[in-house]
């Protein structure tokens, strides 16, 4: 197991957590309650609870590389029932914004699938399935995911072979185009 | 004695001695760090509170005054703070008319079990003044300050109702 | 006049960011101040001595103490001068940690502003003047508020002490929720052989008079003199005549409302004696839902009481009472746990409460004793416990612990694996606050002994499966989630105030807390008094408390209950409104606005009209003060000119003499 | 019989029983009226009412307690009289009210302005209801009645008396307008305006206390807490900060008692408007407590009472 | 009649069109007036908000400046996914600091007038029930249903500001409304995996096999919901969940909009139940033929 020295904590790393969250990481008093109710804990490394522990305690690489930021569906369930009105939900987005900044992509398909589905939302200004689908095989390399449902889908006409062009989909590009240049942090 | 360093300003508190006293009193045991400006005088009750009081540490340069109570309901007296409310309310609303800004003045309630309110009474109310700046003094602040005055008063003015 | 100056250091408290000697060397330049000194402890006995000596070499009449808040040694200073040969009223305070070494960090701001709170204690001082305090005598009777554990053993004490006592319940019985319990920790003995014993003293002790089914009306008075109005609810049940036989309870045919002493568990008849000890052992009908009030028929209770003590038309009663001193002891209620949607809100029979699980256990509970889940009346095997469910959680707006929970969940998971061998509990619990005697050793026996896995980490959420509740919640010591098939859920629910307290401390003048505890004095000091004199504290109103610590406060309060009335007289605190006659032009303004009626008109030689202050009745507020316009009637101690020397001490007039 | 008639006649019928009845008579000159202590069927003939008998004669009856005497009263003026009833300052019982219906009062400063300069002695005074014919040394000036009406008069609501034992006249219509042009120019300065003016204001005052000492509700009298030294709230110090002080205290002592009846401001000899104070206080009290000073004889004064839940006083946001 | 702003959702185009033209056929026919957002974009979904707080409320609140310039103050959605996002945007766009920084993004700035609402809340709070029950033709009388809502449709609840957060009741409603039997599901709000179905399909096999298995315990006959996701996790995926666990589920997920339609005796064509992924016709056959309830 991995031995942390708490005299070590990055103090810098809990600031920014807790400026770019607006939450205040220590009122958690490590009850669990988001542990509890998170779906997704059978898939983390480490459970919400630990993740806000290692931020209490300034472990920010540890934070950051960790699988189970980027494997947060954002369901709120922890969020609704911190008995210390925690936004722990916020604070696992804020971890993987982060992570993304520092250049970490643990969960590397989650990462691909973000930026598979943005780029068609860029290019577009609507999400289009089917392009989306060929970019993130043949970015991530899973050239056979879901496959299995593509006859299915495809006999439904679920997914259409041609994308939605809207007309200000040049307004959409410049949101991107700004938002990379600005590098807004929030 | 006028505040002596231009870090402070001159806010005087009359507190009623059994809630807002002692909820000052709890935010001093709990450490709650506040600004210095605030002089504190113990009156038993807000009851006691005579909004004249208020008027003169107006009158003799106070930057701002601070009144506070226990909450509506929970006066030690029973009925002190429904009369003190009543009367305070219209010093609140009266101020206006007699040029002195009434953000100066305020009132509130605090239990003695509030010292994190009564820290944010006095941090909030605090930075209200030192927004505001110095009270204008009502008196000349200079002798030649004061003979200005008498010679303006003495050509006579032009009064807004006997024009 | 000459004033000496006494500036404490209170050790470092405010001597780390106050500098002591400055602020006593500036003392020295204020009017009529002759001596002035800084000392390590004020408050200690040779900072005491120092005070008397300096009062005597130096001649004083009158001293400043600049320390901690006067309303934590006020009344020490004030003896120490009155030792010295002063009048305890020419003392004055400076409240320089409180108000301003704890709170402010700049040592030179600290420094001014602690010299002009001195500057104002002495201009204060300067206009004060000898008072003297007047005797009255008190009644020698008490009352009691509450007969639950705390305010049996409050009222038991004053009795043995030789002071009538009056006790009010609200409920039909005494013994409040102690009589509810079936076993407690850390002995695991029976409580109702514990706490029976003591209600049947309570019946039968001749100083004690008990009203049940009554509630404190109004209050009126001062320390040593209070008027009490109680409100004797309607029974529709002649008290002086049953002889809780019981036949009504069982012949009454309307007995579908829930049971209440039975946490809802089951249903009870209209008519009813709630439990088989039950102080007073008397039948009262539930007018909600007997037939005879409700739909004008039925009568049945009336023709079978062999005494025909039923009375259908019986009416609420006023009683009023003079009592010395009050001892509050109204207990707490249980958080309502309907609060955590996420554990269903009700929907699942099988959530219950710790206190109808105790009722489960109970021998004379609706199960006779045996665990039986209320879905489908099946013995459970898998019982989960959840601790903490409304204590040390804000989003509840309960941050506080309860204190007790953590010790009643291991006694019930002990008694459930008594109850049912082959049962396996679950304990939720987040910290396991057993500081008590014997009491961690018992949570370790739950542990240790009787199996009880505890797991550490809050409950999310509860859902059913087949006839299962599927509770999930962590276990961050092996840091991950975990599930447990439960049969049934027991919900240890924390405690919050008592329904109705803050209504009743705003009738005795005793302020709550923002969750609706009743203040003390003084957390450590005054642990049972509060800021109303004569009135005292016992129990879980001012906090939650267990049985031992409740039953502590009880003899607590009963023991200053005791002092208090143990004196012939009392003293009146001399700060009180006087009259001005000479002033005075008999409008009756502040008459009229007294909540005390401590103002009484009277006649001068002349005829004319004037108000005059009764000593022992007024409690020193000044509203009167500021309703006068002459100024004619003055607060002793916080007089006009007292409080103006403060505002010009603190702000001093800019006089046109100035710049001549 | 006109209305003067009838009071003179009405006064008769119960001048035996009272000590005196109070009312007005010619000043020292026809401009000017002055009170009237009647004590005698002879003293009547001297008696006037109209539109120069400004003073408000409630004044006077809290130094007759103890003595039955007659009041006459305009509309406002009968206000002071409830108000004074309510604080038990006088006994029903000891009075006997001549209540009139009220077509107004002249300002005189508003006379002084309109005449080209000081008239002096006036010689003579022709009153009709269009207004005020004067002669001074030969020269005739005929003033309007709208443009030398009392500012009170020009919003009064109550023009008939509210209280009387005996009522002469008809009834009058209360003015149509509530509000002040002056007062509401003078509301919307700025808080610096408003200081400076005071300021300046108040170093005029020479604290004569006339003011206080015309005003009805000014009951203190010799222990007037402006003038005494236990307690001290004011020094001798004759500076503005003082003299506002004075002013302070007249007004906080007259809130929610204060009818409006304006004696202070007319009695003041350097011509302090004290009514803006008046009237803005007045305005305040109408807004929190729904209060009018002497407007109903069951009404008890605001500070005098409370509410549990104040309805009109919100909580600030601390 | 209602006037509401219609936003949508990328999806409604593609994988779950059945359940944007049911939307609109049951708006018609319950007096709803719904206008489409002119040329909207996506509102940037779960990735944007992973990626970037400032860039996902610019995302959304593009269309919410088209509707600002519709000259209109609400708009409805049906997808809860699109709901959070434009309801996350007008809740931070609060914070003037923030607003700015999200506004610097756009082309026209957002001035944070519009009202955000899934469509089943305007069917909740703004359609009188009597007034659903009394336009129903075919009563859905025999037919078992579970409702589920999914998990960020109510949550958090300050935020989301609708219905319950633990236990929410509007489809549940609706559905009694028009003559189903509802189950009591209890996992309404758990999440069936989310987008995680291209990227970790594991996650949403085991999470959506959950929520399967709870709904077949109840006897449920069918499923309702009202987010894509979860209608497409649950239905297009059920048939990797039975491989992945060995399981046997062959439970149709109906959009709520769809059994609504059906009970209004809306078109057929209208509703697109042959869109379903598993076979809706056993479930569908459950409901008793009006000729057969009388």
């Amino acid at each position: 197991m991995q031995i942390f020295d708490l005299a070590a904590a990055d103090h810098a790393f809990i600031a920014e957590v807790q400026a770019r969250s607006h939450q205040d990481i220590k009122t958690c008093y490590q009850c669990g309650n988001c542990t509890a109710g998170c779906p997704y804990t059978f898939a983390y490394d480490y459970s919400v609870s630990q993740i806000m522990r290692l931020i209490q305690t300034g472990q920010k690489d540890a934070v950051l590389k960790s699988r189970s930021i980027w494997l947060c569906g954002s369901c709120q369930s922890c969020t609704t029932r911190c008995p210390n009105n925690i936004d722990v939900a916020l604070i696992m987005d804020v971890c993987r914004h982060m992570a993304r900044e520092a250049g970490y992509a643990t969960e590397r398909a989650v990462k691909v699938f973000a930026d598979s589905f943005l780029n068609s939302v860029s290019r577009y200004g609507r999400a289009f399935e089917l392009g989306l689908m060929t970019e993130y095989m043949a970015r991530s390399g899973r050239i056979f995911t879901d496959v299995d449902l593509a006859p299915s889908a495809l006999m439904r006409n679920k997914l259409p072979f041609k994308p939605h062009r809207i007309q200000g989909r040049d307004q959409v590009a410049r949101i991107f185009e700004r938002f990379r240049k600005g590098g807004a942090h929030a | 004695m006028p505040a002596q360093d231009v870090r402070e300003l001159r806010i005087v508190g009359f507190l009623c001695n059994w809630c807002s006293y002692g909820g000052a009193d709890t935010a001093g045991v709990g450490r709650f760090s506040q600004p210095t400006d605030l002089r504190i005088i113990r009156v038993p009750c807000s009851g006691r509170i005579d909004p004249l009081f208020i008027v003169r540490a107006l009158l003799n340069g106070a930057d701002g005054v601070l009144v506070s109570g226990c909450h509506p309901r929970d006066c030690h007296y029973a009925e002190g703070n429904f009369y003190a409310r009543r009367r305070l309310e219209l010093l609140k609303r009266f101020l206006p008319v007699t040029g002195f800004d009434a953000r100066r003045f305020e009132y509130t309630w605090v239990s003695a079990s509030e010292g994190q309110r009564w820290q944010h009474v006095v941090t909030e109310f605090t930075r209200r003044i030192h927004e505001l700046g110095p009270a204008p003094n009502f008196n000349p602040a200079s002798e030649m300050d004061w003979n200005a005055l008498a010679l303006h008063a003495a050509q006579g003015q032009t009064c807004p109702c006997h024009g | 006049m000459r004033i000496g100056v006494f500036i404490c250091h209170c050790g470092s408290n405010i001597a780390g960011t106050v500098d002591c000697p400055s602020v006593a060397a500036t003392a020295l330049t204020y009017p009529d101040v002759v001596f002035s000194t800084d000392t390590m402890y004020a408050c200690s006995e040779p900072g005491q001595d120092a005070i008397i000596q300096a009062v005597k070499e130096k001649n004083l009449d009158g001293v400043v103490v600049a320390s901690c808040t006067p309303r934590m040694h006020e009344q020490t200073f004030r003896r120490a001068v009155e030792r010295a040969g002063l009048n305890r009223y020419m003392f004055e305070m400076a409240n320089i940690r409180e108000h301003v070494s704890w709170i402010g960090k700049t040592k030179d701001l600290n420094t001014n502003k602690a010299a002009e709170l001195v500057r104002m204690a002495v201009e204060k001082l300067r206009r004060n003047r000898p008072l003297f305090a007047k005797r009255f005598e008190t009644v020698k009777r008490v009352l009691v508020i509450g007969g639950g554990v705390a305010g049996i053993q409050a009222a038991l004490d004053c009795a043995d002490g030789g002071q009538e006592v009056v006790l009010v319940e609200r409920e039909q019985s005494i013994g409040g929720k102690m009589a509810k319990l079936d076993k407690t920790f850390p002995t695991v003995d029976c409580s109702s052989c514990v706490l029976g014993p003591k209600m049947v003293d309570i019946a039968q002790h001749p100083n004690i008079t008990l009203y049940t089914c009554s509630e404190v009306e109004s209050v009126g008075g001062y320390v040593g003199n209070f008027q009490v109005t109680i409100r004797k609810k309607a029974t529709y049940v002649d008290w002086s005549k049953c002889t809780g036989c019981g036949l009504c309870v069982e012949k009454c045919p309307s007995r579908k409302h829930p049971d209440t002493f039975n946490e809802g568990l089951c249903t009870a008849p209209s008519i009813n004696i709630p439990f088989p000890q039950a102080i007073p052992k008397k039948a009262a009908i539930n007018a909600a839902s007997c037939i005879m009030l409700t739909k004008g028929k039925c009568g049945v209770c009336a023709k079978v009481c062999p005494v025909k003590c039923i009375d259908f038309e019986q009416k609420d009663e006023l009683v009023t009472v003079d009592v010395g001193a009050v001892v509050v002891a109204t207990g707490y209620d249980l958080f309502d746990w309907h609060k955590y949607p996420q554990y269903g809100e009700g929907r699942y029979k099988d959530v219950i409460t710790s206190m109808q699980y105790e009722r489960l256990l109970s021998a004379s509970g609706p199960t006779g004793g045996h665990i039986k889940r209320p879905s489908d009346g099946k013995e459970p095997k898998n019982v989960v416990f959840i601790q903490c469910v409304g204590s040390r959680d804000r989003s509840v707006n309960r941050p506080y612990c309860s204190g007790f929970c953590c010790m009643y969940t291991a006694k019930q998971a002990i008694l459930t694996k008594d109850h049912v061998p082959d049962s396996q509990s679950f304990v939720f619990y987040m910290d396991i606050r057993s500081p008590g005697k014997m009491y961690d050793e018992f949570t370790r026996r739950a542990m240790e002994e009787y199996g009880a896995q505890y797991v550490r980490g809050r409950v999310s959420m509860i859902y059913p499966q087949d006839d299962k509740l599927i509770v999930r919640g962590a276990d961050t010591l092996a840091g991950t989630q975990v599930e447990v098939p439960a049969d049934l859920v027991v919900l240890a629910v924390g405690a919050e105030s008592a329904r109705g307290a803050v209504q009743l401390g705003e009738k005795l003048r005793v302020a709550p807390d923002q969750y609706g505890f009743f203040v003390e004095s003084h957390p450590k000091l005054k642990p049972v008094e509060t800021n109303t004199a004569g009135v005292f504290l016992a129990g879980a109103c001012q906090g939650p408390k267990d049985i031992p610590a409740s039953v502590g406060q009880g003899s607590a309060a009963a023991s200053k209950v005791l002092g208090l009335l143990s004196k012939k007289e009392l003293e009146s605190d001399p700060a009180v409104s006087r009259v001005n006659p000479g002033r005075c032009v008999g409008c009756g303004k502040c008459v009229q606005t007294c909540p005390f009626g401590a103002i009484k008109m009277i006649e001068d030689r002349f005829g004319n009209p004037k108000a005059e202050v009764i000593d022992t009745v007024c409690q020193g507020c000044g509203i009167c003060t500021v309703t006068c316009p002459q100024g004619a009637i003055q607060l002793e101690h916080f007089t006009d000119n007292q409080i103006l020397a403060e505002v010009n001490a603190l702000c001093p007039p800019k006089m046109f003499a100035n710049f001549e | 019989m006109s209305q003067l008639d009838t009071l003179k006649s009405a006064i008769k019928d119960r001048l035996g029983e009272l000590e005196c009845v109070i009312g007005w008579e010619q000043g020292y000159d026809p401009l000017h009226a002055t009170p009237l202590f009647i004590r005698t069927e002879a003293d009547l003939d001297r008696l006037i009412i109209g539109p120069l008998a400004v003073h408000n004669l409630a004044t006077y009856l809290t130094a007759y307690k103890g003595k039955k005497i007659g009041v006459v009263v305009k509309g406002c003026d009968s206000r002071s009289v409830i108000e004074l009833l309510n604080e038990n300052l006088i006994s029903r019982d000891d009075l006997v009210i001549f209540g009139l219906c009220c077509d107004g009062v002249v300002s005189q400063r508003k006379i002084r302005a309109a005449l080209p300069a000081d008239p002096g002695f006036v010689e003579a005074v022709d009153i009709s209801a269009n207004g005020l014919k004067i002669t001074v040394a030969g020269q005739t000036a005929m003033l309007n009645m709208t443009d030398i009406l009392a500012d009170k008069c020009r919003t009064c609501q109550h023009p008939n008396a509210l209280i009387s034992d005996v009522l002469i006249g008809e009834n009058r219509q209360s003015a149509s307008s509530t509000s002040l042009a002056c007062q509401e120019e003078f509301e919307a300065k700025s808080d610096a305006e408003k200081f400076a003016f005071w300021q300046e204001t108040m170093s005029r005052c020479i604290r004569c206390y006339a003011c206080r000492n015309a005003c009805p509700m000014c009951v203190c009298r010799d222990y007037c807490i402006a003038t005494s030294r236990d307690p001290l709230w004011v020094s001798q110090d004759n500076s503005p900060a003082e003299n506002f002080m004075f002013q302070m205290i007249h007004v906080s002592h007259l809130a929610g008692r204060c009818t409006e009846c304006g004696e202070c401001e007319r009695a003041c000899p350097v011509d302090i408007p004290l009514m803006l104070l008046r009237r803005f206080m007045n305005k305040q009290v109408q807004d929190v407590f729904e209060h009018q000073a002497g407007t109903d004889l069951e009404q008890t004064p605001p500070l005098l009472t409370f509410k549990v839940e104040e309805e009109r006083i919100n909580e600030r946001g601390w | 009649m209602h006037n509401i702003a219609y936003y949508p959702g990328c999806s409604g185009q593609g994988t779950s069109t059945e359940y944007d033209r049911s939307t609109r056929a049951i708006c018609q026919a319950l007096d709803i007036a719904l206008t489409d957002v002119e040329d909207w974009s996506c509102c940037g979904s779960s990735p944007a908000h992973t990626v970037n707080h400032v860039l996902s409320a610019a995302l959304s609140a593009r269309n919410l400046a088209q509707v600002e310039a519709m000259g209109m103050t609400r708009v409805a959605t049906p997808c809860p996914s699109c709901l959070s996002n434009l309801r996350t945007a007008t809740h931070k766009m609060k914070d003037p600091d923030f607003q700015s920084k999200a506004n610097a993004l756009l082309d026209t700035p957002y001035r944070n007038t519009v009202d955000v609402q899934s469509v089943l809340q305007v069917l909740a709070e703004h359609v009188d029930p009597e007034y659903i029950k009394s336009k129903v033709v075919n009563p859905l009388t025999g037919i078992k249903i579970a409702c589920y809502y999914g998990c960020i449709m109510n949550r958090p609840p300050a935020l989301m500001q609708f219905d319950h957060h633990e236990n929410p009741m509007a489809m549940d409603n609706l559905m009694a409304a028009i003559g189903a039997e509802v189950v009591p599901f209890p996992l309404k709000v758990e999440c069936c995996g989310a987008s995680f179905g291209i990227p970790r399909g594991d996650i949403v096999h085991k999470l959506s096999g959950k929520l399967l298995d709870a709904g077949r315990r109840l006897g449920a006959d069918c499923f309702v919901t009202a987010c894509p996701l979860c209608q497409m996790n649950l239905d297009l995926r059920q048939g990797q969940i039975n491989d992945a666990l060995h399981e046997n589920f062959k439970i149709p997920i109906f959009y709520y909009t769809q059994l609504l339609g059906y009970a209004l005796g809306l078109d057929r064509a209208e509703l697109g139940f042959e869109k379903l992924c598993v076979d809706p016709r056993r479930a569908l056959g459950k409901i008793k033929q009006p000729a057969q309830t009388r």
